[in-house]
């Protein structure tokens, strides 16, 4: 997208959904942000939601600035707090859709809180996690998704704390629908985005994505395509799957597919049979 | 005492203001650091990361700084000296633990490399605005002891200076620096560990059941134990009497009652002439005396410089400890000059104490920068410059107006090219 | 005396631990005449902050053994549970769940307001055992305050293992956080009754509903490599005879 | 008793601090409410529970302050005036937060109901040693405005007022109230719906595709929508423009932080409230705020009655500080007495404020109880005792000492 010459921008399928004021956008060469974006915008399309009822809300990092580059009502807040700050805006006014849009040291580090009281609370937002398996933002350091005896600025030699298992612990948390996919599956995460989008209640879609100028080059594993292709081979889908045999290691087979998909009263449906109990008092 | 020899890295380096913190920090025996990345400190965290496991210290990434400096503070009363490291908003998030670390009296000490604020501001530019917030950020009442280096050099030596005040006084101890001296690259001579002085813990050394946790020394300073060492302590954040125990709710009608809490704000004031450290220059028949700390120093002396070419006679006065601040000296000066010049790296902070510590008896001129730079020096000549002409005395901080205000705001600046 | 404290004492002792090397970091106030009694250190410290100040003394200090006391039902304090439980922390939280439900204690439930209880009645509790389990804790259990031996019992085992355990306490009291000896008896009884121990299910299977008996039991007893053990391992391999292990005499002052 | 709407509970009410708080902010027009419960705040989310069915107002309790006030600030954006209520160590963690609202010039309130600290301090004791961490405690440059009830009709008052101002000036409000006045019950009036002035939300009313986030008006203040109209806005907690996108220079970092203090500073005058008690002839000057209100004039008659010439100086708006009229009374009066429940906030404040004119004397008030007014006023006996004007502040200590 980074390129795009004044004419072919006019005629851009997704002009409507992204800022193109504001491309070219920050991310490196070989990034997966950029494509998980896209399936996004691809997914708004999709669901044929109202856009002008849709609001995106990011923290801070690389994928906290994607909330700056979608063309809805779109708010960069603090670090880590993205979730706190949607569920604000979705119980003070229900009709609206928000979407978190942010990134695994961002939303699982800092915002861990955050994203296990949302998912309890089952507030209805859909919640996009990129997850590059490093801080990249600030330059390499580990995040609480590093597989073990992976480098990283700040764990020199090699993580000593086992990562976070994603799924399992949104799902541990009660969210109603839990999906994973990598950078390489646009069309199915366009997919699983659009089906979350229509999905009420807490919904977690993790997005595994290459950081080319961090993880891949402490780590000597290429750039961008080289992660691809690591994708390509080592991905496998098992929809369903028990989120409890989803870790990943260093290197190892990465399991995609869509997990969870359950029904729970929302927080909003709870809170309105609460009101209305204590109105009869 | 000492610096242990296995924790001084000896050399001649050229090297940027986080990587000679966090090798000041091992120098002066810190053993634990739980850090949380933040632009622009994270290289002093890394740093500490590589360079610790040699040394029998540990660094551990935190989930975020909230555990960063609540695990600091478990671990300097495991009997270890800690430290956190940090930026603007983590330092936000930190405020409410600085207060806890102020009434358990837990020895540690924060760096924060200022950067462009409020909120995210400007993530990878200096800034100076976080002085006041250093002072005055936890709820109730304390005191604290901030540095503010102004080289790489100085953020070596003054990390280990922050960890002897830090053990002496056993208060949170900051090191204000900012991201210009951050990442800033100079050459840095760490000196041999025999020529590092350390101030050791204060370990109590009486009977065991004699002990109480907060009963103070001749300097307000009470002693310390180590968790585990069968003291049977009882040590709370709640407002404590000297065994440690908390004291029960409101005061008995016609009782007098003196709070503990006095005690934390005093040991700080009362000793305020041990620890405040000043640099002076040209003072001697100075009529404008310009008032600076950290970056804004550097840049200071070369505004200095242009006004003394034009015949005015500057004095500079570096504050290397900003607080506690020193009122006696700023009270002193006042009443022999016509006004002071203070720049700074923000909308106006610690230039309100030095217009307080004037007393009214000289003009107090702020030279003001939002962040994301550093002042022109030409500002700070014609700031001096004005304060040496103007004969009348304001009755309030006079806020010059810089080129860049003038610039983006009269200047036909365009923002949206 | 609180129900609790008694188990915690009776489960020490039962450990045979050494008292002095154990040091309770709570965000409730205890009163100092107990912590005098059981003769451990005790911290209380900022609200939620119990886990993570832990994390501190033992990395300060590997052979100190922490208990962590969080009475705020993981709200504050979340975070540092879920993190702690990743690394594997070597610690024992146990977790006061002081919640009023009105659907399980029905006319016995004290017609207290959503805000004084730690979450709003309408909202689901968190299922704790589960939430520790799946964030890698090596031990959970769920007892009610009454369940006074079992519960003691449960903290003797917790102690002999190392990893980060996590054991669920319902204590239902009003403002519990402030005060922990404000108990309700009376409910607390109701509670005893109305639950059933099951040992070693699966912890998705221990969510408390307003259906349901609470299922209490020891969920969750695996082995895993503690944070220091994989810290030293890691580092150890390679630094080699650079590296100063923790908790080894040379690393330490 | 009457009332006009489920909102407004108009007439005569006994409520006490916490409780005049709420219904000041549902009278404001508030409807909602995310905290996290903490002494001695507690009954503020009672009172808004109890009534928030009626009014039609929502309530979320958060898992900690930090998100709370991160959901105010979302739910503000909704277009709903919003509120959060806390005590010390909630508004210590609101720190971060207080800065993001300032950076998204975004409309809330905030009620401190201070006590005892610092760390967990005394929770149900009374304290003010907050004030300086309201106008100082998030990192970066930014101006509040903080306003100190000293009473529950003064809580009901100042929290309309809190809306207001924060609506004008699309900034976080704080309330910094204690524990005594927070618990003190009282006689509260509640006048008819129209009875106070709201101001109401700078609404954008232009074209949809024109709007600019940070466009500022005259007075420094930009206008707002709210999220769901279809303006496609974006804002961010970093350094921007107009339009809210980020510019990471030295130039936009003045372009956007400059007037957002100017907003508040060019404005102090419309801002600043105070009340004066016989200023006029005055000696001795008590500055005062919240909690100590109410002995500050019990010593003004106590001392007038020995026949010392005291006045009084009530701050009701505390930030922005009104150095102005201290500046102007330093010039008339022999000296300041500022009682605080605190080691010396505002004190030095004043001192700064005096520019030597007067001597400062300041009093650490409450060791004898906080009705008790006898420290005060032998405080205003040293400070007129004194003849000379003192470098630095005084500190009157009663026999006790220091610790």
């Amino acid at each position: 997208m980074g390129t795009l010459k004044k004419a072919e921008k006019d005629i851009h399928p997704m002009d409507d959904l992204l800022r193109m004021d504001r491309i070219p956008h920050i991310w490196c060469p070989g990034c997966g942000i950029g494509t998980a974006v896209t399936a996004f915008a691809a997914g708004l399309a999709k669901a044929e939601i109202d856009l002008k009822k849709t609001c995106i809300v990011s923290g801070i990092g690389c994928t906290g600035r994607v909330a700056g580059y979608v063309k809805l009502d779109s708010f960069h807040t603090t670090h880590g707090r993205g979730i706190a700050f949607a569920t604000g805006i979705q119980v003070a006014n229900p009709d609206l859709k928000v979407i978190v849009f942010s990134g695994d040291g961002d939303l699982i580090s800092i915002g861990g809180n955050h994203f296990i009281h949302a998912a309890r609370r089952n507030v209805n937002m859909l919640v996009i996690c990129i997850n590059n398996f490093i801080y990249a933002m600030t330059g390499g350091q580990v995040a609480p998704t590093t597989p073990l005896a992976t480098y990283a600025t700040t764990s020199p030699f090699g993580c000593v704390e086992p990562p976070f298992n994603i799924p399992y612990l949104a799902d541990s948390s009660g969210a109603v629908y839990v999906a994973r996919w990598t950078a390489l599956h646009v069309r199915r995460l366009t997919n699983s985005i659009a089906e979350a989008l229509k999905k009420p209640g807490f919904s977690v879609i993790e997005v595994i994505s290459p950081c080319a100028m961090y993880y891949s080059r402490i780590n000597r594993l290429g750039d961008g395509l080289d992660m691809m292709k690591f994708y390509h081979d080592n991905t496998e889908i098992r929809h369903g799957e028990d989120t409890k045999n989803l870790d990943i290691g260093f290197q190892t087979k990465i399991t995609v597919g869509k997990f969870v998909d359950r029904e729970r009263p929302t927080y909003m449906d709870s809170y309105n049979k609460w009101l209305s109990g204590t109105k009869k008092d | 005492m000492k610096a242990n020899p296995r924790d001084v890295n000896s050399g001649t380096y050229y090297m940027d203001g986080d990587v000679a913190a966090g090798y000041g920090a091992l120098a002066a025996g810190c053993r634990f650091i739980g850090g949380y990345p933040i632009t622009p400190s994270t290289e002093a965290a890394e740093t500490f990361a590589r360079i610790a496991p040699k040394a029998g210290a540990v660094f551990i990434q935190m989930e975020d700084e909230l555990g960063s400096i609540a695990s600091i503070m478990g671990a300097s009363w495991s009997g270890v000296k800690t430290m956190t490291i940090t930026s603007g908003p983590g330092y936000s998030l930190m405020m409410e633990a600085i207060g806890l670390g102020a009434m358990i009296e837990a020895p540690f000490v924060i760096l924060n490399i200022q950067r462009g604020g409020p909120s995210t501001g400007v993530p990878t530019k200096t800034g100076q605005a976080d002085m006041m917030q250093a002072r005055w950020g936890s709820h109730g009442d304390y005191e604290v002891i901030a540095i503010a280096p102004d080289s790489p050099q100085e953020l070596f030596d003054y990390t280990i200076k922050a960890f002897n005040l830090a053990e002496k006084y056993r208060c949170p101890v900051m090191i204000m620096s900012d991201e210009c001296v951050g990442h800033m690259s100079e050459k840095v001579v760490i000196p041999p560990a025999e020529e590092i002085e350390i101030e050791p813990r204060r370990f109590y050394n009486g009977p065991k059941e004699k002990y109480l946790p907060f009963k103070p020394d001749k300097d307000l300073v009470p002693k310390m134990v180590k968790a585990g060492d069968g003291y049977n302590l009882y040590i709370t954040g709640l407002i404590h009497d000297e065994r440690g125990y908390p004291i029960k709710n409101q005061i008995e009608k016609g009782k007098s009652q003196k709070l503990p809490t006095r005690r934390l704000v005093d040991k700080i004031r009362l000793n305020a002439d041990k620890i405040i450290e000043l640099a002076e220059e040209g003072m001697d028949d100075a009529e404008v005396v310009v008032v600076s700390y950290g970056i804004s120093y550097r840049v200071a002396i070369r505004g200095i410089e242009i006004a003394r070419g034009k015949g005015i006679k500057v004095g500079h006065l570096r504050l290397i400890t900003v607080w506690p601040f020193p009122d006696k000296k700023i009270n002193e000066l006042a009443s022999k000059v016509k006004a002071f010049v203070v720049p700074e790296i923000n909308y106006g902070q610690v230039v309100f104490e030095v217009e307080r510590c004037s007393h009214g008896q000289a003009n107090v001129v702020l030279v003001p920068h939002g962040g994301a730079g550093v002042h022109d020096p030409d500002d700070i000549a014609e700031a001096i410059e004005y304060a040496a002409k103007e004969k009348k005395k304001i009755r309030k901080v006079i806020e010059w107006k810089t080129r860049l205000e003038k610039f983006v705001f009269e200047g036909g600046y365009k923002l949206n090219k | 005396m609180n129900p609790i404290i008694t188990a915690f004492t009776n489960g020490i002792k039962k450990s045979g631990l050494e008292l002095s090397k154990v040091v309770v970091v709570s965000d409730i106030p205890f009163e100092p005449e107990v912590i005098k009694e059981i003769g451990v250190d005790f911290f209380h410290v900022t609200r939620g902050r119990a886990i993570a100040f832990g994390t501190g003394l033992k990395l300060g200090n590997p052979d100190l053994k922490i208990v962590a006391f969080i009475g705020d039902l993981m709200t504050l304090g979340g975070n540092h549970l879920v993190h702690s439980g990743r690394r594997n922390m070597e610690m024992l939280v146990i977790c006061v769940n002081n919640f009023v439900y009105k659907e399980i204690a029905g006319t016995l439930a004290p017609s207290v307001s959503p805000g004084f209880s730690a979450f709003s009645t309408f909202e689901r509790p968190f299922n704790a055992p589960h939430l520790a389990n799946s964030c890698g804790a090596i031990y959970t259990a769920r007892w009610t305050a009454m369940h006074t031996n079992e519960l003691a019992n449960s903290i003797a085992n917790a102690l002999d293992k190392r990893g980060f355990s996590v054991i669920e306490v319902l204590a239902p009291g009003p403002n519990f956080y402030k005060d922990i000896n404000q108990v309700n008896y009376e409910l607390l009884d109701f509670y005893y009754k109305n639950s059933v121990t099951k040992n070693n299910v699966d912890t998705r299977n221990v969510e408390i509903t307003s259906e349901e008996k609470i299922v209490t039991g020891e969920f969750t007893d695996k082995e895993k490599s503690p944070f220091i053990d994989t810290y030293n391992a890691q580092l150890g391999k390679i630094l080699g005879d650079k590296f100063i292990p923790l908790g080894g005499q040379s690393g330490r002052d | 008793m009457k009332t006009n709407s489920k909102a407004v509970m108009t007439g005569t009410h006994i409520l006490i601090g916490n409780e005049a708080c709420i219904e000041g902010a549902f009278y404001a027009g508030c409807r909602f409410l995310a905290a996290y419960p903490i002494e001695p705040a507690i009954e503020t989310i009672e009172r808004y529970l109890k009534r928030s069915a009626d009014v039609g107002a929502t309530f979320i309790q958060m898992e900690d302050e930090i998100s709370a006030l991160a959901a105010v600030i979302g739910a503000s954006w909704t277009g709903k005036k919003s509120l959060t209520v806390t005590s010390g160590p909630g508004f210590s963690n609101m720190m971060e937060h207080l800065g993001l609202g300032v950076m998204l010039e975004t409309p809330c309130v905030i009620i401190d109901v201070q006590r005892a600290g610092p760390a967990l301090g005394i929770p149900n004791r009374v304290g003010q040693a907050d004030m300086m961490q309201a106008r100082w405690g998030s990192h970066g440059d930014y101006e509040v405005i903080t306003l100190a009830p000293s009473s529950p009709q003064e809580m009901f008052d100042f929290t309309i007022k809190a809306f207001n101002f924060s609506e004008k000036y699309r900034t976080p409000v704080i309330v910094i109230s204690d524990e005594y006045v927070a618990h003190k019950k009282e006689k509260v009036i509640i006048p008819l719906a129209d009875g106070i002035k709201i101001t109401p939300r700078r609404y954008f009313k232009g074209q949809k595709d024109k709007y600019l986030p940070f466009k500022r008006d005259k007075d420094f203040v930009p206008r707002m929508v709210d999220i769901g109209e279809g303006f496609k806005f974006h804002v961010t907690g970093l350094t921007h423009d107009d339009k809210g996108y980020p510019i990471m220079l030295e130039e936009c970092q003045e372009y956007n932080v400059h007037p957002i203090l100017w907003k508040i500073r060019n404005h102090v005058d419309e801002i600043i409230e105070f009340q004066e008690t016989g200023t006029e002839d005055a000696e001795i000057v008590i500055v005062y705020y919240g909690a100590t209100s109410e002995v500050a004039l019990k010593a003004i008659k106590q001392a007038r009655d020995l026949g010392i010439k005291v006045g009084g100086l009530k701050l009701d708006v505390v930030w922005p500080f009104p150095d102005k009229k201290i500046a102007e009374l330093a010039e008339k009066v022999k000296a300041f007495v500022v009682p605080e429940i605190n080691y010396g906030q505002i004190v030095s404040e004043v001192e700064r404020c005096s520019y030597g004119n007067a001597n400062v004397v300041f009093l650490s008030h409450g060791e004898k109880g906080i009705d008790n007014a006898d420290d005060l006023v032998s405080a205003i006996k040293l400070a007129l005792k004194e003849e000379k004007i003192k470098k630095g502040i005084i500190e009157y200590q009663n026999q006790a000492g220091r610790a």
